[in-house]
């Protein structure tokens, strides 16, 4: 008898654990020792996806590694929730230097770890997406231009929240934010600007390149491994939605990134060496509108009367996202 | 390594901060009722047995079924299963194959052997059972299990009761019945056959207690003015000399008058005894009749004509005269005066049953009310410990409710005979569809049983609807959304910011470390089951 | 082995002898030849194991540095001018984090306007910055200034600035006496740091400290610039003794005994004032000059001791503090004011003479003719050695004509 | 102390002609120091290079103002700047051309000065002979050495192949060689006349 490939909910790759599964196919989160290298006590927002984004990306490195990895922070929030003197709540070797060097930094301890032949220890860069888009942008190209083995982790929550929710260079458009306030003929952040990190990071060529969201554990786990796999600069750009800057529940933190995926404004993607070799296709497709409406942030967008124009606008990116990286299937 | 003073720290002392301060809200796991559970006339925990078939562990599975119901075999063949109808499941694409998994399991256990121990001690109280149907071999079954003597009395040679007589062939394989009764039968069950209680005053001089389940054979009539040569029959009566291999001489042209699960079982029998020409003949519209619409459908696939807003006026000479009926505004059927002949070599009066109560004569306190006993909310009758259940009672007449019956009387008659009250559990809070997060759930489409082709049903009494093999019983059982009860999927143990969820390993579930939870809710919202509720912190 | 080489060159082997494991560089003028003669020996293989990043700024230079000494490795770096500038946030970040790394500055003038050629505005500019700063007279004490600062920096947990006039010396042919890698071997011992990134033994290092322990880790930190004022001569003397050479320590007196007037100087000028002073001692003038070594911390103490007896001093400065005039004279002053007895006690006349901005010569003969005016109390308290009035008079005229409008 | 100042034009090695002769004279055991006038060196652009000599360790770092040996190695810089500045009536002068400096109008600035002390040598042509590329710098060192005594002419070509190797080396050693023996001879008729 034939046994057919069973895909029920708890092996499906959708929720963290499965007491059916081999414990090799289960996930790091689901692990009772799971490292925890991000550990109880931090001083994150409640819901914070930062906090949630960084612990499932670190302790699968640490998985991935054996426990062999040094991280390098850049200044931000999760810099700041994380090592308020006198406590600590990381359980890793562990450095913060600035707010727009961490990647050089990785690149110190990298061509130290070098030198000194060991090279069993695995270095992981990290910051928020103001540090890597905008104040770190340099010092991450010249990082990728040298190839160094280093990978570097962007939590993107899309603007500066650590100073009071300011407009940064991954804010998108019509999303309100203290500097570019929901006032004006046209609120918000403007249509036009910003910039795609991921896809500046393939342009340089380097070994892996992925994006992901805090909404899909397997497959950011499985990007973390994946990219250890490789020598040489490595780019994960991983979307955590922050409640405090999005103006969101606490406890939509998950919903909202699944929302930015399945509705095309976030494409999630990997690519090895320039080229895109997958896109993680939207399973339950959803209008922006839905993505919009849970978050305070694009409020303005659903006053009296409605900006429909805005929101049609921010249904062309994602459609344009849909048809460029193929994100829904044929018959889908 | 000397640390430079507080630039450099020691990994993980944030644990000194115990965040759960700042909870304004705090996450409570919790068991809601699943609708599938809370359906079944049998009372079965059905979410229960689905949780182990879902990991193979079929024998477990089996075990918390019939610690409800004695019958998953025959449930898994007869049963119209309301659990299904209330699935969750069937809002997100269909309704989980409950039906088929528990005759999985009921015939893995008949292949298997399984047997179920009587663990109780004696209790030295003797039970009468009256009538060897579902309700009564039900009861017989868990009083057995409470460690009562039971004795079951039935007028048929046969235990099974409609099961047996009523319920064709081809729905329900006769080896099935006999093996799931047989196992009852070997836990100590004392079974009399062909015998008619008459005097249940004079039995109750040799029983504790006593549970009545006669059942409704008593065919109900309808004057029909006829003709000599009209050959009228009961459907009762043909569908229990099918079953005792005596069938009727029909003709090959057959009316079945009525509009419930006994005509289409009737006509269907038709068939397969060789009418070529099956007419079920209903006073009502389709969707009024009281059929199950899959016997109607299989009845229908099986050639079986329907005449809807029919009612016979005569029948004679090998036709009968139909009148045509409209419905008025009040859903009832008003005659119109126009009419049409039918050929029928048979006509078949399938108008429903009724008990034969002749054995509560004399038995004080007892009340018969439209043709039923009545009894309270313990199934007891007016006479202190005489109990009663199954379709002497009111209630929806078919098997589960009368192996539903079974168990309820029998919790509430080892109540009476131990002297004290059987309180069933209040019912945990609902698991509606709304509190589930479908996210999690990957698309799975239902499990379709093998059925025969309608040329073998119509010519034989072979068993129409086959059962799911091991692994796509397996894979339906794992479709069940474990509404309302915590599966172990590990999403609140992953999703916490705060790593405040403790983990305590296989079937142990989880635990909330309120002393780093924030209140954030994740765990609530991203519970695929909504087994979390969050509830406000007393300040 | 002594050698005719050029300064830039004697430095690159110099720091290749320390045994160097990480160096980064952005190149900038006139610091370019040291990290290019580094590269090629690290190239080459001549300096192993060292890795040799070629980073995209100076802020990424001292960037990789910190993360390089945080890892435990031997970090070194180079810049001048605008490239320190540039790096100004990192080095702050090293000196705060405490990492051993050791740096050349090139000294070089600051813009706007833009200006490559040599003064001491680059290195003044980060005084502050929780770094030791030693300044080089000549070439060979450049070369051996390196040596000595991984010694210091690796036994304080300080970083090290060590500042050569850019082309003055860093583009100089000169004769230099460049030790074997098996005497500088005997003299730097392996680099055990007092912290490091080791999975094995993790540690969260950078943590944020509140108004609760702030003051407290500046506090420590001064503490441990105080510690340097030991272990500078400390090291100094064991060199000495290794390499039978005078080089670093403090402050350097020249001919101060029975001196009335005394020149205070860092760098290569001190070369110049030596050859003037001699001239005028010739002459029967009681004139000595004090070299300042080390700049950071400052020595106090030693100044002071040096310059009991001296009637007039004269604070010879590479750099202007627009506003205010010379930097180094208010560290002298502050150090002869702790002489001072008694409130209003008697301070000696001391004067600032701004001079070789921007690569502006420092003759002999302006020497001379400051000091012709400084020895008859001539000397103007704020003096511009060799300003060219021709150039300026007329544009300070129209800036008076504008105020008056 | 002897002080040289070498003018030239950028790209012509006025800077390596100043170490060169730095090199050798350390190579004789005497303290030298050799810098340029900094600048963003570009080709073309006049450049000035100097270097000491002494017996003693030298300490001052002022440009040479006042040299006792000139270098000229591009003979249009003669009208360009006032290359002869500074100089004392003992100071030598070697020029790099084919022509006489009459013709090159530098005839009053060397009037004052003793004229066996003032050569000119063809080195770019020598150079380009036996370098192939007119570099002139270490060519122009073998005649300084003929002209002025100060490092012999063995050192310089010591100093020439320390800092090149293979055909560059042998090409300027030769070069220089001839040099040495033109300025030898030019002198030796000057002081004969």
């Amino acid at each position: 008898m034939p046994v057919q490939e069973i895909k029920f909910y708890q092996t499906g790759s959708l929720v963290v654990g499965n007491r059916l599964l081999d414990p090799e196919r289960r996930t790091v989160q689901a692990d009772p020792g799971r490292p925890n290298t991000l550990t109880s006590g931090h001083r994150a927002c409640q819901g914070c996806g930062e906090a949630l984004g960084a612990r499932y990306a670190v302790d699968a490195a640490h998985r991935a590694t054996g426990g062999r990895i040094v991280v390098v922070n850049a200044t931000g929030c999760l810099e700041v929730f994380s090592t308020p003197y006198p406590e600590t709540s990381w359980r890793v070797a562990w450095l913060h230097s600035l707010f727009g060097n961490a990647p050089a930094v990785a690149t110190g301890v990298a061509a130290a770890l070098k030198v000194k032949g060991r090279t069993d220890v695995r270095v992981v860069g990290q910051g928020g997406d103001g540090g890597t888009v905008d104040i770190g942008f340099a010092c991450l190209s010249g990082m990728f231009e040298r190839n160094d083995d280093v990978l570097y982790i962007c939590y993107d929550n899309q603007a500066y929240m650590n100073t009071g929710v300011q407009r940064s260079g991954a804010t998108p458009p019509a999303a309100r934010t203290a500097t570019t306030q929901a006032v004006g003929p046209e609120p918000g952040n403007p249509f036009g600007q910003g910039k795609n990190a991921a896809l500046i990071a393939m342009a340089h060529e380097i070994p892996y390149v992925a994006t992901a969201t805090v909404a899909d554990l397997r497959d950011l786990e499985y990007k973390v491994h994946r990219a250890m796999e490789f020598r040489g600069a490595r780019y994960l750009h991983v979307l955590v939605p922050c409640p405090l800057g999005w103006a969101t529940a606490s406890s939509d933190t998950i919903r909202v990134a699944r929302l930015a995926k399945e509705s095309g404004l976030f494409p999630v993607f990997e690519a090895e060496h320039g080229e895109i070799t997958a896109v993680s296709k939207i399973r339950r497709k959803v209008p922006v509108e839905e993505y919009l409406r849970a978050q305070g942030r694009y409020a303005h967008l659903f006053g009296d009367p409605p900006r429909t124009d805005v929101i049609a606008a921010l249904q062309a990116l994602a459609d344009r996202n849909i048809r460029r990286f193929g994100l829904l299937d044929e018959e889908g | 390594m000397d640390r430079p003073f507080a630039i450099t720290l020691e990994v993980g002392s944030s644990l000194a901060n115990k965040t759960g301060a700042w909870r304004t809200e705090r996450p409570v796991y919790l068991d809601r009722f699943p609708p599938c559970n809370q359906n079944c006339p049998a009372g079965e925990n059905v979410q229960g047995w689905l949780y182990h078939a879902e990991s193979g562990d079929y024998e477990t599975a089996w075990r918390i079924l019939v610690d409800d119901n004695p019958f998953p075999a025959v449930m898994g063949r007869v049963c119209y299963h309301p659990c299904q109808t209330a699935c969750n499941r069937g809002r997100l694409d269909e309704a989980v194959g409950i039906n088929a998994v528990e005759r999985f399991l009921g015939d893995e256990a008949l292949r298997r052997g399984w047997t179920v121990p009587v663990e109780a001690e004696p209790s030295g109280k003797r039970v009468l059972v009256v009538g060897a149907g579902p309700a009564g071999l039900s009861a017989a079954y868990h009083l057995v299990r409470l460690g009562h003597e039971v004795t079951v009395v039935d007028s048929a040679e046969e235990p099974g009761g409609m099961m047996r007589y009523g319920i064709p062939r081809y729905r329900l394989p006769r080896d099935v019945l006999a093996a799931e009764i047989q196992r009852i039968l070997d836990m100590g069950v004392r079974f009399e056959a062909g015998r008619t209680v008459t005097d249940l005053r004079a039995e109750m001089e040799r029983y504790d207690a006593a549970f009545l389940a006669v059942g409704a054979h008593v065919a109900r009539r309808a004057y029909i003015p006829a003709g000599d040569s009209a050959r009228i029959l009961d459907a009762i009566k043909m569908l229990r000399d099918t079953a005792e291999a005596e069938p009727p001489q029909i003709g090959r042209r057959v009316v079945v008058y009525g509009g419930g699960n006994t005509a289409m079982d009737a006509a269907r029998t038709a068939r397969r005894l060789g009418a070529t020409d099956a007419v079920v003949v209903y006073r009502r519209t389709k969707d009024r009749m009281p059929a199950h619409e899959s016997e109607v459908a299989d009845a229908e696939a099986e050639g079986v004509r329907m005449k809807w807003l029919s009612t016979i006026a005569r029948a004679d000479g090998g036709k009968v005269l139909i009148e045509r009926m409209r419905l008025d505004e009040t859903g009832f059927p008003q005659p119109t005066g126009e009419y049409e002949e039918l050929d029928a070599d048979t006509v078949v009066l399938a108008l429903g049953q009724e008990p034969d109560l002749a054995l509560l004569e004399g038995l004080p306190g007892v009340e018969i009310d439209k043709g039923v006993v009545r009894v309270g909310p313990n199934m007891m009758t007016g006479y202190p410990g005489v109990f009663a259940g199954g379709d002497m009672v009111p209630s929806d007449r078919t098997v589960t409710v009368a192996i539903g019956h079974g168990k309820l009387a029998a919790r509430h008659i080892d109540a009476w005979l131990r002297g004290t009250q059987y309180t069933p559990p209040p019912p945990p809070p609902p698991a509606t569809y709304d509190r589930l997060n479908t996210w999690y759930y990957s698309d799975a489409p239902a499990q379709l049983r093998p059925r025969l082709e309608v040329a073998r049903r119509i010519t034989t009494f072979d068993e129409v609807e086959g059962g799911l093999d091991e692994s796509t019983a397996l894979f339906e059982a794992r479709r069940c959304l474990s509404c309302g009860n915590c599966f172990e999927c590990d999403n609140c143990y992953g999703v916490c910011p705060d790593n405040a969820v403790i983990k305590l390993g296989p079937g142990r579930r989880f635990m909330i470390d309120y002393d780093y939870c924030k209140g954030c809710g994740l765990c609530a919202a991203e519970c695929p089951a909504g087994a979390i509720t969050m509830v406000p912190e007393e300040t | 082995m002594l050698k005719q080489t050029e300064g830039s060159q004697a430095v690159a082997e110099a720091v290749a002898l320390c045994r160097p494991e990480v160096i980064c560089a952005y190149p900038i003028s006139p610091q370019t030849h040291i990290v290019e003669g580094l590269s090629r020996l690290v190239k080459s293989g001549a300096l192993a194991p060292c890795e040799y990043v070629n980073v995209e700024s100076e802020f990424a230079a001292m960037s990789v540095a910190i993360g390089a000494s945080a890892a435990g490795a031997r970090a070194y770096t180079a810049t001048s001018s605008q490239g320190l500038l540039y790096m100004t946030e990192a080095v702050y970040n090293a000196g705060g984090l405490g990492l051993p790394i050791v740096m050349t500055v090139a000294n070089r003038a600051l813009g706007a306007p833009i200006n490559i050629w040599n003064d001491h505005s680059d290195a003044m500019s980060q005084r502050d910055s929780g770094w030791l700063q030693l300044y080089a007279e000549d070439n060979q004490e450049a070369a051996d200034l390196h040596i000595q600062a991984f010694r210091i920096a690796e036994e304080l947990s300080l970083p090290v600035m060590v500042c050569m006039d850019g082309f003055v010396l860093t583009h100089a042919y000169e004769r230099v006496d460049l030790p074997s890698l098996r005497q500088v071997d005997a003299f730097l011992p392996p680099h055990t740091p007092s912290q490091v990134l080791d999975p094995d033994d993790p540690v969260s290092i950078g943590a944020m400290v509140g108004p609760e322990a702030f003051t407290e880790v500046r506090y420590l930190a001064h503490l441990r610039h105080l510690r340097a004022l030991e272990v500078i001569p400390k090291v100094a003397a064991e060199f000495a003794a290794a390499f039978g050479r005078d080089s670093g320590g403090l402050v350097r007196p020249y001919r101060l005994d029975d001196a009335e007037t005394v020149i205070v100087a860092m760098g290569s000028v001190l070369g110049t004032l030596k050859d003037v002073v001699d001239e005028r001692r010739a002459h029967g003038e009681r004139v000595g000059v004090l070299a300042i070594t080390t700049f950071r911390p400052f020595p106090f103490a030693a100044v002071r001791r040096a310059l009991r007896g001296a009637r007039r001093v004269v604070v010879l400065e590479r750099t202007l503090a627009v506003g205010v005039g010379g930097v180094v004279t208010d560290h002298v002053r502050a150090a002869l004011a702790d002489a001072a007895p008694e409130p209003g006690g008697a301070v000696p006349y001391l004067r600032t003479v701004i001079a070789g901005l921007g690569g502006r010569p420092v003759t002999t003969a302006s020497l001379h003719g400051m000091l012709d005016r400084a020895v008859t109390d001539r000397l103007d308290p704020l003096t511009f050695l060799d300003l060219r009035h021709d150039l300026i008079d007329r544009e300070a005229r129209r800036e008076r004509a504008a105020e008056r409008v | 102390m002897f002080q040289v100042r070498i003018h030239g034009r950028g790209g012509q090695g006025v800077v390596t002609a100043a170490e060169l002769l730095s090199i050798a004279a350390f190579l004789e055991g005497r303290h030298a120091q050799a810098f340029p006038t900094f600048g963003s060196e570009r080709t073309g652009a006049p450049v000035v290079a100097f270097c000491r000599i002494d017996d003693r360790p030298i300490r001052v770092r002022e440009p040479v103002a006042r040299p006792d040996a000139l270098i000229v190695q591009d003979a249009t810089l003669l009208r360009a700047v006032n290359v002869f500045d500074g100089l004392g009536p003992d100071a030598y002068v070697l020029v790099n051309t084919t022509r006489d400096l009459r013709e090159l109008g530098a005839a009053e600035a060397v009037a004052t000065l003793r004229p066996e002390r003032v050569r000119t040598v063809p080195a770019t042509a020598l150079a380009r002979e036996h370098l192939g590329r007119p570099v002139p710098n270490a060519v122009l060192l073998g005649g300084f050495a003929a002209l002025t005594g100060l490092v012999s002419l063995e050192s310089v070509c010591a100093a020439i192949r320390q800092r090149f190797a293979g055909r560059v080396a042998d090409g300027n050693v030769a070069a220089a060689e001839r040099a040495y023996a033109y300025v030898s001879a030019t002198t030796k008729e000057a002081i004969d006349a």
